[in-house]
């Protein structure tokens, strides 16, 4: 008997929540992307597990992430490269650094 | 493994040639101005080209990954079009204010581009996903090009950050939308998709990642600080290109993969809508900074086009495309004026148009008209597509909708109407001073006026969108 | 000629004469418009004697006996519906024959007069303009030949009259006046335009023929359609001729519309003399008695109000008239208390021959008084024109400088007292004869009137003629010039033969005619009240004396009540101003401000407030952002799948 | 019903290790340590991946994430200054508002797809998900038919392609800016 | 090409010429604008002509000069001109008006090309609606006419000109709300079994009437009547959404207030009547007593209002209040000699109220006053305007001779040929109106044009000049030519109304 599918589903969203909280409570921005990593391999796990567990047919979750894989890298780096420039400007890269914009 | 697939998709193979040759211009032209028409030019003859890719008809490709009809071609032009009055607009600050990195605003608006039309195109979420993000992370990039102003780099950041957010809550719904109905193609969903509990939240947390590049509330909040920050031309590809694609793609995704349970999706995207032309309003009231103030009603117009989705019919299709077709010129106009003024004299904010009228009536008057059709004020062109997209919802009986959108339109004139009154109607001690706008800034004004004028006045282009639309 | 061609005349030429002289009027000299006027409103007079003339001795005469009703022209003015058509008519019967005589005799006349009376003043043009406009108003009044005809005509008289008493548009209390008349007279004709409603409603009809058509002691069209209809246990037929005789009371200025006809003597005299005292305001008898069948047959009961009405009216106007000492508005009382007279007499007027005495006596006395009356106004305007004054105290003595005017006035006075051989005598008699059959009450009263009324028309007298001579200074009145005498005495020659003309053969209810002789049981003792009050004015007024002081004192506070008109202006004031105005219109003006208005303005203050209040929604914070996201995510869900 | 068995251990253990690791992802005060947390769940869900005999998968985890993604971040931590040294306080309201909006979204997640029941055929599962290898996974990436993928594939590319041109843009542009 | 298209064109035509000539030619573009305005006067009075003689021949069409041009296929909207009596005398109400309003904006010294401009796209709103057979064009020309008032009002205004075109184009554009909602459910709600949809006002009529005959559900009317009705109710003043209007008059210049009162608000009326009565008769008779309480209380409510007002465009606007109010009281009524009348009370109200602006703006810009505690005696000094002033006034309160009575008095007559007391009785009330109507008209006329002069500035000011006379006395004529001879027009209009009234 091997695990249920539900199990992972557990994880992940757990996961993806987690995720969610660090995004929201994190305090810099270096952190919150890491918290939107967390979600992506949340995300990711969902879509392995569904792939091997529900519908082992065809390699659609499995592929799908592998492209999340790709975006999330190309996603992560112009999001680094944003935070520094933000950081080269603020001087620092605290989210209530970036809080001129509003009402 | 059947390769000639990749024929079909004139549009993106084109606008690929279109990036390489670009890459290559940049990587060997040293003048600038001379790298602008040839970007240009090439991208005209990509647009024009596009106008000849009717005949394609409908066809799939890639196993019914990749779809193109009639629509998804004419979706397409339209974007076209926009894009490059985009461009037009941004000749000059490219020239001026943006030198050194000319050739990546092109380069990176147009690989956006491609990203939307792999949005509308696409039959299948993974291929969705990956053009979402194409249109976004590139986008993200634009936004933070303007290098001599924090807010740009602020804009950015917060642009990446939630787009990353909201791509990550949409991937969550899709895995679960997968793992409930076992296929990612619109057309496997279509059959499996039933009313149960997952399905429904796997479909809310797709669409509130769709919902964020729409700007649609509760998730536009990111929309009015990216305008405000982003360099006017980026801000204005936003508005309109980036949001008319998504709301098409929306609508695609609607009909094609949910059509069967209509009444899911219509009951949340029924509040989704009405909160989402009021607080769009309601924020717009309260603007000084045109731009940010053109991002608040930016966010309205997305509640106005969401009723050609909440219609679903091929009469909600064609407003909706309708709606963005003119809505383009409408609001490119807009920002045309705004890029014009603040290229010229750096001033954004409402109180610096006061009495602009007097110095500069030519400016002041594409201005209004711009004010007028986004209000939806005949003869303008904005009134017809108004007046179709509330037809099409109310069409599905939706009265009440229809109604509260138009009380909304009561509030929306109101802020309209205040920009008018600031250009003609206030005095001021220190006027923006006259001064002659470039010979871009003109075509592409003179573009979007005539448009404006006459476009409502022009049948057939509506009657031709509704033959090619289709629906539930 | 035939009348069908000259009728038209009498209404189109002064039609025509306002047009020009007002349009125009401006580029002529004053002279030249007063003779335009006179000469075009004397070929109206002549026009319209011959009308009146040939009717009465000539085609009026049926083979039956009966007096004709005829319909000269009739031409559709205006179509409501099917049945119900506004016509512009020539209805010429006894009375409107009549009424055609005294018009243009009195209109003629005034017109001449006031060529001296307004000679020099500004705006003489505006003022021939005006008069045109009022006599071509008041013929098609009398001549209408539907009651909506009558209506239109019945507000073109209104304005007229507002257009002249507010002459002195300077003059505050000139405008007031017009004012005070117009808004009266206005108001009470609106519930004649409700009582036509009615009446047309059921009816379905306007015109005068169906409306007096009387067969087997009923109008058929009126019991036929609106018999035993009730509306709040009222009869509908009451209700709607109360009304119309509501509208006529405001223009016959009967109790409680009187209060508008004594100030509107602030216009200039002549014109006094031919609307206030002559000929608009009798509109409202006229009215009553163009609808008498409809009044004798449907709804007597309202007849009887109107008798009372009418008697109360007389003698209060008379008590009042006593204490005045504005010449002019003692005429004016005297005038509402003579057409309060004259409605006596209809409301006690029986239809079929002799019985149709009250009514016809009210006729021959609304002619009689027309022309007494009006020799009374100009012989009054006399007197202003040589004192510049209209107060009794400036003036006294007058006999030896106004010798014409002293005889007119005279003559004017014996005839409103009711002396015999003089008309007033005759009418008054046939009225108190008509009241003595239906009911002793108002017979009395009518009787003190009549006293009443020779005491202050003498006290008048005396004070201008006799009493003591005022100081004139350097400026000694002067006798007025002849265009001024000449209409005078030819009005005074009216007041002396008209009682003799055989009235009772020609006009009646139910126009057959009937004989009649003078009732010296009841004239005698008439004339004997009659003299006794003129005995007391004589012995009161002819010098000055201290008695009328004394008899002031004793009467101190009737007399303070009489002289202030018993207050009346001031209750309308205290309606108008603390009800209407305070109460009605303030608090509205101040709702449409506050509450409508301010219900909009909150709409806005409060989308206003919101977005202010919603500001800080959109914080700048990215992690916010996320958040609402989120939430707007999961309570999405939440409200979607568990709602 | 054995849940215990070999595998079904390792199942748990890379869950609690996952759940462990990418709570301290989120708490940890210093986000160098939060880095290396990061790390470290990526590593679990690989071994995850593993276990569900989806070894490439496994593999490109360990390669993109743990080798490129995670070393990013060390880059740029160290990059900007006492970014790795400096503590985070948060503040209370703000912690208390996401914890009760992650455990909201987390019932209603899970009650949601618990109520779901899926339906899984483990022998099936097991049978065809042992048989996947590379030639398999690399027509899938580049065939045309249903459920291959080669179109999001080329479309990738346009992405990385932009990623590449906007990132150097971006990071470029300061130093252009200081001559 | 029809002549009706002319309305549109000649306007359009002009807003051609003034755009290319030069700003500082002013008298050369109030020389095009008179010759255009003389042009659309013209047209107007062949096209009454040619319609009388078209039915006088027996043309028994329900609308004639009929015209229809296909434009959006999809919606069946077509381009779709005809005029029944009615419509021709509102194109004829709206020549007057806007001939005069012309001569009267002579006067403008400011930006006078602009003004021009906006004052003929206001102009092509109104005479579009009317010459209209199609909901979706008569919608568009109705927004055409209202948004350029916020400029008019915004720009050459006086007093808070701002938040007045503000809260009037918002409180119209609030109406248009209501009324665009109703079109969409005439449209599509109207169609009978096989039918196909239509906007063409004709047409939907006659499948309404299908619909009725089949027994279908018309609950659908009772939903959108209300609607329909208060969206064009808001234009035609009805109580209590009409307080945009004393603001917004106060504040607008004169010839916009006079075009505003005298036509545009007529387009509330005419619209009431064309689409929400004509294309929903079930419900137009359920729920008429709602709307008759309402307008009832507009006709008494205004004119007490006016009874107190200071300012001399308060008076008048809440006066319009009053008579706009009887104009829709009449039509509620639904037969038709009210109707006809509601219609009369348009043109006439239109016509006296379009003079009594003129004149008020002629008198404010001549004493830069407009309170009427602060004027006196002007007659003395301006006998022209004054005496003037004074004949509107004794139109205004209905004197006969003038139209306003033939209007009042068939609405009052027609109204009371209702056969339900309720009516009746509201007709009554409606009836004291004529009283309130008068204190207020002398009020104004004592206090300012008769008594002593109140301000010595005032006596040394001048009476009116040749083109304000021209504007006046056109306005005089036509109220006093209906007043006088009204038989054909009411004639007219009632062969109009009949094919709306035998729906009831």
């Amino acid at each position: 008997m091997s695990i249920p599918v539900e199990y992972y589903l557990i994880v992940s969203t757990l996961l993806f929540f987690i995720g969610v909280y660090g995004f929201v409570v994190r305090k810099n921005l270096i952190s919150i992307l890491m918290s939107i990593e967390l979600m992506l391999n949340a995300v990711s796990i969902n879509f392995v597990a569904f792939n091997r567990f529900v519908y082992p047919e065809h390699l659609e979750g499995y592929m799908y992430s592998l492209f999340v894989i790709v975006v999330a890298a190309a996603e992560t780096a112009v999001a680094i490269s944003i935070i520094i420039n933000v950081y080269r400007k603020m001087k620092n890269i605290d989210t209530k650094s970036i809080n001129e914009l509003k009402n | 493994m059947d390769y000639s697939n990749f024929i079909i998709m004139n549009h993106e193979l084109s606008l690929v040639v279109v990036l390489v040759a670009l890459l290559l211009a940049d990587l060997f032209g040293k003048n600038k101005r001379i790298f602008q028409f040839f970007a240009m030019g090439l991208f005209l003859v990509h647009t024009v080209l596009g106008f000849t890719h009717w005949n394609i008809g409908e066809a799939s490709a890639f196993s019914g990954m990749y779809v193109t009809s009639e629509i998804h071609v004419l979706v397409k032009n339209i974007l076209n079009i926009g894009t490059l009055i985009v461009f037009i607009f941004a000749f000059y600050w490219n020239e001026n204010k943006n030198k050194n990195q000319v050739g990546e605003f092109y380069f990176l608006t147009l690989s956006t581009l491609l990203g939307m039309y792999f949005m509308v195109s696409a039959e299948h979420f993974l291929l969705f996903y990956i053009g979402l993000e194409t249109a976004s992370i590139p986008m993200a990039t634009l936004v933070a090009f303007n290098k001599n102003k924090k807010e740009s780099a602020e804009a950015a950041a917060k642009y990446i950050l939630t787009a990353a957010f909201s791509s990550a809550v949409m991937l969550f719904g899709i895995s679960l939308m997968y793992g409930a109905c076992g296929s990612l193609y619109y057309g496997d969903i279509l059959i499996k998709f039933q009313s149960t509990p997952l399905h429904i939240m796997a479909l809310i947390f797709m669409f509130a990642g769709i919902g964020f590049k729409i700007s649609l509330v509760p998730f536009h909040l990111w929309t009015a600080d990216t305008y405000e920050g982003a360099p006017t031309s980026v801000t204005a590809y936003l508005s309109v290109i980036s949001k008319g694609a998504a709301a098409f793609a929306l609508l695609c995704i609607m009909i094609k993969a949910f059509a069967n349970y209509p009444g899911t999706w219509q009951t949340f995207l029924w509040w989704i809508i009405v909160i989402t032309i009021t607080i769009g309003n309601l924020f717009a009231l309260r603007q000084k900074n045109m731009k940010r103030f053109l991002a608040f009603s930016s966010i309205s117009q997305a509640g106005y086009i969401m009723l050609g989705v909440i219609a679903g019919t091929p009469q909600g299709m064609a407003a909706m495309v309708y709606y963005v077709f003119i809505y383009l010129f409408t609001n490119l106009a807009a920002f045309g004026v705004i890029s014009a003024i603040e290229n010229k004299s750096d001033k954004l904010t409402m109180d610096d148009y006061n009495g602009l009228y007097s110095t500069n009536p030519k400016l002041s008057f594409v201005m209004m008209l711009a004010m007028f059709s986004l209000g939806g004020i005949p003869p303008f062109a904005g009134f017809f597509s108004k007046f179709f997209i509330f037809a099409a919802a109310a069409e599905q009986g939706q009265y009440l909708l229809v109604f509260i959108a138009l009380l909304n339109t009561i509030i929306s004139l109101c802020y309209y109407l205040w920009v008018v009154k600031a250009m003609f109607i206030n005095k001021s001690e220190n006027p923006i001073p006259t001064f002659n706008s470039d010979n871009m800034t003109k075509i592409g004004l003179i573009i979007c006026t005539v448009a404006m004028i006459i476009l409502g006045f022009i049948s057939p282009i509506y009657d031709k969108i509704i033959a090619i639309s289709f629906g539930m | 000629m035939e009348l069908t061609n000259l009728a038209p005349i009498v209404l189109a030429l002064p039609l025509l004469m306002f047009m020009i002289i007002g349009l125009f009027g401006y580029k002529m000299t004053p002279k030249f418009s007063g003779i335009l006027g006179t000469t075009a409103f004397s070929i109206v007079t002549i026009v319209c004697y011959y009308i009146a003339l040939t009717y009465f001795f000539g085609s009026g005469r049926l083979a039956d006996g009966s007096m004709a009703k005829e319909v000269i022209f009739n031409f559709e003015w205006l179509r409501f519906s099917e049945n119900l058509v506004i016509s512009i008519g020539f209805l010429l019967d006894p009375i409107s024959a009549m009424m055609l005589i005294v018009i243009s005799t009195v209109s003629l006349m005034v017109h001449v007069y006031s060529m001296g009376y307004m000679h020099g003043e500004e705006g003489f043009q505006r003022y021939y303009a005006v008069l045109s406009l009022f006599s071509f108003a008041m013929l098609g009044l009398v001549v209408a030949t539907n009651i909506f005809q009558m209506y239109i005509f019945w507000e073109l008289v209104g304005v007229s009259s507002f257009l002249l008493i507010s002459f002195y548009y300077t003059k505050p209390s000139a405008v007031k006046a017009a004012k005070k008349a117009f808004i009266v007279t206005r108001f009470a004709d609106m519930f004649f335009l409700m009582g036509i409603l009615i009446l047309s409603f059921y009816t379905q009809t306007f015109d005068f023929g169906p409306l007096t058509e009387v067969t087997n002691n009923h109008v058929a069209i009126v019991s036929e359609t609106m018999g035993g209809v009730t509306f709040c246990g009222l009869s509908v037929i009451s209700i709607a001729v109360f009304l119309i005789f509501l509208g006529g009371a405001g223009k016959s200025a009967m109790f409680p519309f009187h209060i508008w006809l004594p100030d509107a003597m602030e216009g200039p005299t002549p014109a006094s003399a031919l609307i206030h005292a002559a000929t608009m305001v009798v509109a409202g008898v006229y009215l009553v008695a163009r609808l008498f069948p409809i009044y004798f047959f449907e709804a007597h009961d309202v007849l009887t109000i109107i008798a009372y009405i009418g008697a109360f009216t007389s003698l209060f106007a008379a008590v009042i008239a006593c204490t005045q000492t504005d010449i002019k508005r003692v005429l004016a009382f005297s005038t509402i208390s003579q057409i309060a007279y004259m409605m006596v007499a209809l409301g006690v007027s029986g239809y079929e021959g002799n019985e149709g005495l009250g009514f016809t006596a009210s006729m021959w006395h609304l002619f009689t008084h027309a022309m007494f009356k009006a020799t009374l106004f100009l012989a009054a305007g006399c007197v202003i024109h040589a004192v510049h004054s209209n107060e009794m105290d400036a003036m006294g003595n007058l006999r030896k400088h106004l010798k014409i005017t002293h005889i007119a006035f005279l003559i004017a006075c014996l005839a409103i007292a009711g002396i015999p051989i003089f008309s007033g005598f005759f009418s008054k008699d046939e009225i108190l004869v008509a009241a003595h059959e239906a009911s002793p009450v108002i017979y009395w009263c009518q009787t003190l009137v009549a006293g009443l009324t020779a005491f202050y028309m003498f006290r008048l007298y005396y004070r201008i003629f006799w009493y003591n001579e005022p100081d004139y200074g350097h400026h000694t009145p002067h006798e007025s010039p002849a265009n001024m005498w000449i209409p005078l005495m030819v009005l005074t020659v009216y007041t002396c033969t008209s009682g003799f003309f055989p009235f009772t053969e020609y006009i009646s209810p139910d126009l057959m005619g009937f004989e009649s002789h003078i009732h010296w049981n009841i004239a005698i003792p008439s004339v004997i009240v009659a003299l006794i009050g003129i005995g007391i004015a004589t012995f009161m007024y002819k010098k000055k004396t201290e008695y009328p002081d004394k008899v002031v004192a004793c009467i101190k506070n009737t007399y303070h009540y009489a002289y202030n008109k018993f207050y009346i202006d001031e209750i309308y004031l205290f309606i108008t101003h603390k009800i209407i105005y305070k109460c009605i219109c303030d608090p509205i003006a101040w709702f449409d401000r506050h509450i409508i208005d301010g219900f909009m303005n909150l709409l806005s203050w409060i989308t206003n407030k919101t977005s202010l209040e919603i500001k800080s929604f959109q914080s700048g914070n990215v992690q916010q952002y996320a958040w609402v996201f989120i939430l707007g995510v999961l309570s999405i869900v939440a409200l979607t799948i568990y709602l | 019903m054995e849940l215990l068995t070999a595998s079904n251990i390792i199942f748990f253990i890379l869950a609690a290790a996952i759940i462990l690791f990418g709570i301290l992802t989120v708490t940890s005060k210093k986000v160098l340590r939060a880095a290396t947390s990061l790390f470290f769940v990526l590593f679990c869900i690989a071994g995850l991946y593993l276990q569900m005999n989806y070894q490439f998968l496994a593999a490109v985890q360990l390669s993109v994430y743990a080798g490129g993604i995670v070393v990013l971040f060390v880059f740029a931590i160290l990059l900007i200054k006492n970014l790795g040294e400096e503590t985070e306080q948060l503040c209370g309201a703000k912690r208390a508002l996401g914890i009760i909006t992650a455990l909201t979204g987390l019932v209603i997640s899970l009650i949601t797809i618990y109520k779901y029941g899926f339906h899984t055929d483990s022998d099936r599962c097991n049978d065809i998900a042992a048989i996947i290898d590379m030639n398999e996974i690399g027509q899938t990436l580049m065939g045309t038919e249903k459920f291959q993928y080669i179109l999001p594939f080329e479309a990738a590319s346009v992405l990385l392609l932009a990623c590449i041109v906007g990132s150097i843009v971006i990071a470029q542009n300061h130093k252009e800016e200081k001559k | 090409m029809n002549i009706l298209s002319l309305f549109v064109i000649i306007p359009l035509i002009m807003m051609a010429i003034i755009f290319c000539i030069d700003g500082e030619k002013k008298s050369m573009i109030r020389m095009v604008m008179s010759i255009g305005g003389f042009a659309l006067l013209a047209t107007s009075a062949y096209l009454t002509v040619e319609y009388l003689a078209a039915r006088e021949a027996g043309d028994m069409a329900e609308f004639l000069f009929t015209d229809s041009i296909l434009w959006y296929e999809t919606f069946n909207i077509h381009y779709a001109v005809g005029v029944d009596g009615v419509s021709v005398a509102m194109l004829l109400l709206s020549s007057i008006v806007v001939i005069t309003g012309v001569f009267v904006s002579y006067s403008i010294e400011e930006q006078t090309k602009e003004y021009f401009l906006w004052f003929l796209l206001l102009s092509i709103g109104v005479y579009g609606f009317f010459i209209s057979l199609d909901l979706f064009t008569m919608f568009l020309f109705y927004e055409v006419a209202l948004i350029p008032m916020y400029l008019l009002i915004g720009l050459w205004g006086s007093g808070k000109k701002e938040y007045s075109a503000m809260k009037l184009t918002l409180m119209l554009m609030g109406g248009s709300a209501f009324l665009m909602v109703g079109i969409f459910g005439i449209y599509y709600l109207s169609v009978p079994k096989g039918g196909s949809l239509t906007f063409n006002i004709q047409e939907i009529a006659a499948n309404v009437t299908t619909l009725t005959e089949q027994g279908a559900d018309n609950s659908w009317q009772y939903i959108f009547f209300p609607l329909t009705f208060v969206g064009f109710g808001v234009l035609g003043a009805m109580f209590p959404f009409h307080t945009w209007s004393p603001d917004g008059h106060a504040s607008a210049p004169t010839a916009v207030s006079m075009l505003h009162a005298g036509v545009l608000m007529k387009l509330g009326g005419y619209g009431c009547f064309r689409v929400a009565m004509y294309l929903m008769p079930d419900a137009a008779n359920d729920l008429a007593w709602i709307f008759i309480v309402l307008t009832g209380i507009s006709v008494v409510y205004g004119a007490y209002s006016a009874c107190v007002q200071t300012d001399l465009k308060y008076i008048n606007a809440y006066s319009s209040v009053s008579h706009c109010g009887l104009v829709l009281f009449a039509l509620l009524m639904m037969n038709k000699t009210a109707m006809t009348g509601a219609i009369l009370q348009m043109v006439s109200h239109g016509l006296m109220t379009a003079l009594f602006f003129a004149l008020i703006g002629m008198i404010y810009g001549r004493t830069h006053t407009r309170d009427i505690r602060e004027m006196g005696g002007l007659m003395k000094v301006m006998p022209v305007l004054c005496v003037c002033y004074v004949i509107a006034g004794l139109a205004s309160l209905g004197l006969p001779g003038l139209s306003g009575f033939v209007a009042e008095m068939t609405i009052f007559v027609g109204a009371f040929e209702h056969e339900d007391m309720f009516h009746r009785v509201f007709v009554i009330l409606g009836c004291t109106s004529i009283v309130i109507t008068a204190v207020y008209i002398l009020r104004v006329v004592g206090k300012i044009l008769f008594g002593p002069i109140q301000d010595e500035h005032h006596a040394a000011l001048t009476d009116a000049i040749w083109y304000e006379k021209i504007a006046i006395f056109t306005l005089i004529f036509a109220i006093a030519a209906i007043g006088m001879a009204p038989l054909w027009l009411s004639n007219m209009i009632a062969g109009g109304i009949e094919n709306i009234v035998k729906l009831f």
